[in-house]
């Protein structure tokens, strides 16, 4: 996963970043619960239409909040996800087969995507052994105990909502929107991240700057949380 | 069978019970939820969140929630002196590497292998796995709240769980809304009956083998 | 690797920390080439006379710099490293049979060592495959490409060096000596810190924290670096 | 055979021609930490340090060193406006993702299949691996420094590496102070000579066949 980097003038526009999403990329979008999912670029993508995507990510969000949306107007084909409960959606079309639905358990879920991120392979884990999980899994045994082999997960294109970022992509993130959002910021391709303020150069701390800019190809802003939550 | 509120206090409370100072604890969603409003103030806990928190304090006022600052269910809550943030393979880091004094989930089956099935009802429910695969089987205690029989009126504590499996021999303690029962290396201990129900009651909605604990007691 | 938490309180002394390490511990240390090495729980190991020591860690220092004081006085039995090239008396004991070394190729530990953290069983990568890195270690073949497995690192005590923790054990870095510290933080069975600054519940940001408190369980004051850099 | 700081100065200087605007570049330790001295003013890199930097300046003056800000080399570096640091798993998730796109290590011997050998010379010289393995493997382009023969006058540039391997078919470029070869697909291609050697005796301290490039240049 080579990319090209440019170090400085990062900042560009919705449209630049929507063209590079098209019918059947695989789009991995940070977020837990549709908190941390990045609203505009969410907006941006149903808007042009794109469909018949593959979505790597934590769940199925809810029916009008963050990534559901893109699920519940069945712009997806695949969903690589570790629960879909809070988007019935979801489970409707999974059930009638519009859209196939492959669980990984939460935290493993993370690591593939970190490992995608940073260049590592595999993984072997005990979580899910002897489990519905383990299906269609390789297992290795290791001083004689066994595991099961869990594969990194990348995109074509990743997209994260940061709360701030410089001119370089580096990121930071708000309170627990940051969940999965530096793990898939890593894993992208093409990696997308709308920022709720966009600084200078120098203006983010180096020690708190969670992501650096090296992992991070576009940063649009972010116009902000468009749905109601479901506790308001 | 949908409990009401009184009733699920009352098991929150219960769970509440086997919190101690200094603890780590993980609350799941729905019913254990409601354990963290049952702590006596002098008791610390620091609580741990799947997306990425370690020290959630009580939920916030009406009106003063922050969008950004949500429990693993999505519901806004705030934050304790010495708390932090991390991402999600942080969260999981420290459940699986054992950091959890306890976990309490919910639960569709429990057997007396101690063996827990609450992910999928398959071509019914898929909520799907998130976390509790890995609470269940990493956490150092794992407490399972939930209703003692169905909706259908049927048990949910078997001989043996016909559910897929969220993992094995893993429970430690069962909360309902009738019994508090112990899983044992010898099955399952009957320890306490959740007023106002009978020995009997508990014992005819229940399919798998309870004994009966000498010291029996009445939680109110 | 379940270990007794204390929530609080976890400030003690360097005697309390000493108490831990005996002969033959396996021994982690935060730190790369000196610099997050923590002086004082070093000087006080070596003042204690502890010896037959594993110790893990990214490297072995200089003779007189960090772990490598450890090292030169011969209190290693054994060394999982990535590199030794700065400390001479390393490559003599290694020589002579006095100390065995590990070499992993340096980002492989630092994930080795996270593995160790997380609770991950093993990764999968092509580093090192075709060298002498991959002596004695098992493979695995996945979509026909076929990897070196490499196995988690864990330890009885870490040892790392923040520049400010507070009273639950959360930690902050300096700068370039955060490094391997985080890492090693989480993969002790019993981690200690020592600290340039101990605050009180609050003073640190929760944006900013590097290792949450969970992963440590005692905090001591530092009384910093008690030797002399090569380039000084 | 060691080299004079002119000469170490006129490698660094060749290699520096090598980096382009905005490019993220990781330089080893020796001769390639002098590179960053010659990168022209307009050119702006981000330079990586395997410790856990993407960002180093210059190197400090004098009595303004700190020493908890080194590079991987442990030597003391400064910051430019957009860095960041992180732990070494993180920076080495960048190495092994491909994002370097540059770079610079040092090298005991270079063959013509590109192969590089330098971290160890058994029963003799036992540095350790460090981060090369990575690096070479995984880095868009990959430049080794070095002198074009060792101690004992003899070649490093050759046929085949007889030490143990740091990577294969990793080299792009290999830059001493008697000449600049480029690894092609058809083998080594000496591109430049330094000053003030002849081609005559670039090819009689090299192991390896060189292919002499038809716009052969003198870089002075």
């Amino acid at each position: 996963m080579k990319k090209t980097i440019r170090n400085a003038g990062k900042v560009g526009t919705l449209k630049e970043a929507l063209s590079r999403i098209h019918d059947q990329s695989i789009l991995m979008y940070g977020g837990f619960g549709g908190v941390g999912n990045p609203p505009t670029l969410i907006q941006g993508i149903y808007e042009k239409g794109v469909k018949e995507l593959t979505l790597i990510g934590n769940d199925a969000g809810f029916p009008e909040i963050g990534i559901g949306k893109l699920v519940s107007r069945r712009r997806a084909k695949k969903l690589i996800a570790s629960h879909i409960g809070s988007n019935p959606a979801a489970g409707q079309l999974m059930a009638t087969g519009e859209m196939d639905v492959e669980f990984s358990p939460q935290g493993i879920l993370a690591e593939r995507i970190r490992a995608g991120g940073v260049g590592i392979e595999g993984i072997l884990t005990d979580i899910g052994l002897g489990s519905m999980v383990e299906e269609g899994k390789q297992k290795v045994t290791v001083n004689e105990k066994e595991f099961l082999l869990e594969l990194p997960l990348k995109a074509d294109v990743s997209i994260v909502h940061a709360k701030k970022a410089d001119i370089y992509g580096n990121l930071i993130y708000d309170k627990s929107a940051r969940n999965t959002n530096p793990l898939v910021a890593m894993a992208g391709e093409f990696t997308i991240a709308e920022a709720d303020e966009i600084v200078g150069p120098g203006e983010l701390d180096p020690e708190c700057i969670v992501t650096p800019g090296v992992f991070v190809d576009l940063v649009i802003p972010s116009e902000g949380v468009n749905w109601k939550w479901a506790w308001e | 069978m949908g409990v009401g509120v009184d009733v699920r206090n009352q098991i929150a409370r219960r769970a509440a019970n086997e919190i101690k100072d200094g603890m780590i604890v993980n609350l799941g969603i729905g019913i254990p939820s409601l354990v963290s409003n049952h702590i006596p103030e002098e008791i610390h806990v620091m609580f741990h969140a799947e997306n990425g928190i370690l020290g959630m304090g009580e939920s916030p006022e009406k009106g003063f929630e922050d969008e950004m600052l949500c429990n693993a269910g999505g519901f806004p809550v705030t934050l304790v002196p010495g708390a932090s943030y991390f991402d999600s393979a942080t969260a999981f880091g420290i459940i699986r590497s054992g950091y959890l004094d306890i976990t309490i989930l919910g639960g569709l089956e429990v057997d007396e292998q101690g063996d827990l099935a609450n992910w999928i009802v398959p071509g019914k429910r898929v909520p799907g796995i998130g976390g509790a695969m890995e609470l269940a089987n990493k956490a150092k205690k794992v407490i399972v709240v939930m209703n003692h029989i169905n909706k259908n009126g049927d048990p949910k504590i078997l001989k043996k769980c016909s559910l897929p499996l969220t993992a094995k021999k893993c429970v430690n303690l069962i909360i309902t809304d009738m019994a508090v029962i112990e899983v044992t290396e010898e099955g399952l201990l009957l320890k306490e009956v959740m007023s106002p129900y009978t020995v009997k009651e508990v014992l005819e909605n229940t399919e798998a083998e309870l004994q009966v604990s000498d010291d029996l007691a009445i939680f109110i």
